[in-house]
């Protein structure tokens, strides 16, 4: 039984709900199956990263560019991550345009960074994004033939002139990086749901599968969390039920959820017995 | 000779290329990606790439990241 | 792997989290591997029923008793419902405990009745229970050697009267019944998870995945549905999407969720690169 | 015979006995509960339950339910 | 001009939204200007107090009974409290209704005790108020002529039953004493608004202004805090705000509010100016 | 008593709360008693908004600039504006700077428009503002010597951007115009009023004075209302609701409000009384 | 002759009536409530109530609450 | 003689001066505010603004607004 056949309605209206047979997530033409995308950053050990990455069954994980240590041993973090998963290196550090653009290039160098997620901050206390220099960066990168997915603060605007700038998603904030606390920005990401032809992938502050599963729910094409999975007591365990969160999430999309009501409305039927004649 | 490697300076002998820096100073050099002179330098370019007194080296390396 | 093993914290501070080996759910001394129970009202028709039991995976599905329609045919539901799963006849129609007795004593008689889930309603409108008729009933039934699962306002005092009257769970609404606004009653319930040594099982107003998700990573042992699946556009995928939901959130609790921050934090490493010498 | 099934007075005929009136009203009489006269009256007695005037009866099947 | 008499509404949509000439709040037969009850607990000192009564404008303050302390003095509270004010003696203390009834009827024996706001707790953790105990001195209470003013949980049966026990008012609470969290129960506080023909008052983690006026503009009848206040850096300043804060809310309601809306709508003119002819 | 004089904290860690005697808001060197800002689109009929003006005692009130219409008579809503409350044109209609620069000029020939409030808007469904086009429009504004009130999405760098470029205050909408909907952008709020040394003004759905109570609670330092109070059932009662909302969530803030605590606490005294030798 | 105040047994001296028990142990003895054995006492009964050996009395007075 | 007033082609007669046209065209004249050709012009100006064929006129007032 293909549950997905059944889904009939769609966010523009026009087209099915589900927009290819196996309603994979499709980036720059590259299908996924996962919609979960998993940070590598803050795990206590690589074995946890490890283990979180293959029970997520993520199929893009981010990572990050840094000076070497000269004097002390580091692993490598690419050791970790299979060779099948799609490498997705961010720029954080990045202050602006310019910055972000060098981090991405020498990315490409290794080998591995065509796909490139821009992150430009130029604010150390609330680590919130510069929405102008990542859409700067977003051009000269798409230009340059990276697959560009800015990080971006939730403000319509930006997301059009992204779309313009050749980003091939947009990577909407939920709430400030490592807060935990969901999608804050909620109604303004449902905005760029209903308003941007690019996947909507929420990013940051997501802190629990069921903020990860309500995100999906409202129509984002894919979660990205990091530091709830990281710093968990358990986190291969929590991956694992991030990924499930989201799945839930997307079935729940594709069913066509009911709305709220603000009333009471009966699940059983409440006449016709015992009393009737009483 | 003296370089200066990440921001610091070093004082090297015995190294003429930068592939020997990548070998001296990389405890783990897999996957390193380095600049020369604000230049990114691919892997197959560090054996003939001569380093000489005043370079600026970078060695970067991917870490975790969210 | 069995992820469970890792979970080392607990509720109450002094055992596991996980309180058997497989983390089921124990109820009256059986055991179910879903955490998610289905309701079987308001479907639009029977292959939909019965299609959504199977994708949910649902081991408990709650029913209810009507006077038989003597001019017309009507589907005998049971035969919608696989021999194996629990069935639980509420007590839907009952206006005060008298009422609650009387129908859960024909539901014994008919060899299917012994999990009784009482709901004691004397509200057209808001279709709230009645926690002190609720209690009563309870106290009867359990005497007469039912299961009993009573339906309640989440109040503090009214599950201690419960667990005292024999109930085998404590079942708080999330909400106003079929009202899909999750758990509007939230901090009641975290106060009944942590002081009720009863499952406690949130019941009504449940209307997403997410506030299911949301319900379990809080501590909830369960969680059950009926009009958000029974009225969606695909309620064979929704009810699948409820489940895995479940298990999802059951998974956060296990794994020990961080809380939620006031600040930022980053999730890469913002320190050491680039531009320390310039 | 005159009996009230229901809450609705019924004109029989031909009837005896409970498992009757099961038969001749229940359009789908498996899972069927019965009370005759405030009374559950279990399946395994219906054939020897007589039915006199005035008798009152509920029939009563299980349907989906929340 | 009398911003009241332009009312036209009603919340049972047939008298008056305004019952009185002057809005008053009617208890008991007696009325009162002042919406905003003030508790007189935990004050850094009993000329802030004094101060606090002053700057609110309140007309009912609580007070509770204790053991005097035979080795130290302690002022008399209600030394502080003017002679016009309705004292409010609350029976915090009292585990049951027995105690509670004891409680009263030595508040009465002094002369000033015959409002009694009834508050049963048997729960020393989240203090919340025991509704069958508080059912049962209610009961008592009316019928020994005291004014009672129960405090309770939200629960409709409850305050039914508060009804039929002869109560003056029903206070159901907010949130946790003392937590400063607001609403917690604002969907079930609604509930009691729309369908108790007393006033309700509400109680209990009303931690600020805003929170208090959101009662007001609910339908509450009139608010009591007192930890909000009594615990702030400038207690009088506060006392002042929270009660201008529940006359606005007061208003509000009297306004008859517009409701949210899904979507924007513009407040200025948006067709017709410079470039309809572009 | 001047219950001001007892404030001692401040915002910022350095200076006292009330930075100016009578705690009055300050823009452009100019000072204000009133911190309630009032629309004056969408009223019924003129005479409401006259009396609404009156009962709010709003000394700043917002107008529009349109094409006169040639064909019937229209009010002229300079008329019911008392000549000494500061008018404050909105640049309304304009989808870029450049529009926002014409019609603030406009206004400046009629020798009622230096105060300028920028609004460019070039989205029809959501009525968002346009960030950057604001800027800009600031910059050239600002320049030529108008006091330049930026209505903004709530982006801290564009908050930062308009300081530079010679902003009087930041106006951060709240949510989407004439929602109705309150701070749905509270958090991303609070980081301006923490960041930004101008003064904040919450612009934009807020719908009730308790919505606006809160904005001041948070330490914005002025609120501006339209579309609830013109489209309430009595204007004039609700704009005196909204001013008396807002002077209660200044005096709030003033006051050093405590913040939420997660569990109970009493605000009577518990011990020691009846019942300890039992 | 021993009583008990506020649940500790105080050896008292000096004292036949109520009214002197509130003299003697209320630092400030305006708005107080007595009860004796359970038995709640009016202050204008205080004189004529005698104490004897074993009372219980409480001493009860309003103070701050919410 | 046609000018455009507001986006509307009017043909008009007897005028010669912008203050004609605020006159002829404005019902409610207080605090109007306009532009000849993309100019703004303030009110003093309007008895000397010669009106000619093909003017481009902004007839432009306050209206509430939030």
């Amino acid at each position: 039984m293909n549950l997905l056949h059944l889904s009939v309605a769609d966010k523009k209206g026009s087209m099915s709900l589900v927009t290819n047979k196996n309603d994979a997530l499709i980036i720059a033409g590259q299908e996924f199956k996962s919609r979960f995308l998993l940070g590598t950053g803050k795990f206590k050990n690589k074995k946890d990263l490890a283990d979180s990455i293959a029970s997520s069954a993520s199929e893009i994980v981010t990572v990050a560019l840094r000076r070497i240590d000269l004097e002390h041993h580091e692993d490598n973090v690419l050791e970790y991550i299979p060779k099948n998963i799609t490498l997705l290196t961010n720029t954080s550090g990045a202050r602006n345009a310019q910055e972000a653009v060098r981090i991405a290039r020498l990315a490409k160098a290794s080998g591995y960074g065509n796909w490139i997620k821009i992150e430009v901050i130029n604010d150390s206390k609330y680590l919130l994004p510069d929405n102008l220099e990542t859409i700067k960066a977003t051009e000269i990168l798409a230009s340059e033939g990276f697959v560009v997915l800015p990080y971006m603060y939730p403000d319509l605007y930006t997301a059009r002139a992204l779309v313009k700038a050749g980003a091939a998603t947009v990577m909407p904030l939920g709430s400030l990086i490592g807060s935990n606390q969901g999608m804050k920005t909620k109604e303004f990401i449902k905005i760029l749901i209903d308003e941007i032809d690019l996947p909507i992938i929420v990013d940051a502050g997501i802190g629990t599968p069921s903020q990860a599963a309500e995100a999906m729910e409202l129509g984002a094409s894919a979660v990205l969390a990091n530091t709830a999975v990281a710093t968990a007591g358990n986190p291969v365990l929590l991956a694992k039920a991030f990924a499930q969160a989201v799945e839930a999430g997307r079935m729940a999309y594709l069913s066509q959820l009911p709305g709220q009501r603000p009333l009471a409305s009966a699940s059983s039927p409440l006449t016709g017995f015992l009393y009737s004649n009483e | 000779m003296k370089v200066t490697i990440n921001g610091t300076i070093k004082e090297i002998t015995n190294i003429s290329h930068l592939s020997d820096i990548v070998t001296q100073f990389c405890k783990q050099p897999k996957n390193i990606i380095t600049e020369i002179n604000g230049q990114i330098m691919p892997s197959n370019q560090w054996s003939n790439t001569s380093i000489k007194d005043g370079d600026m080296i970078e060695l970067v390396a991917f870490v975790g990241g969210g």
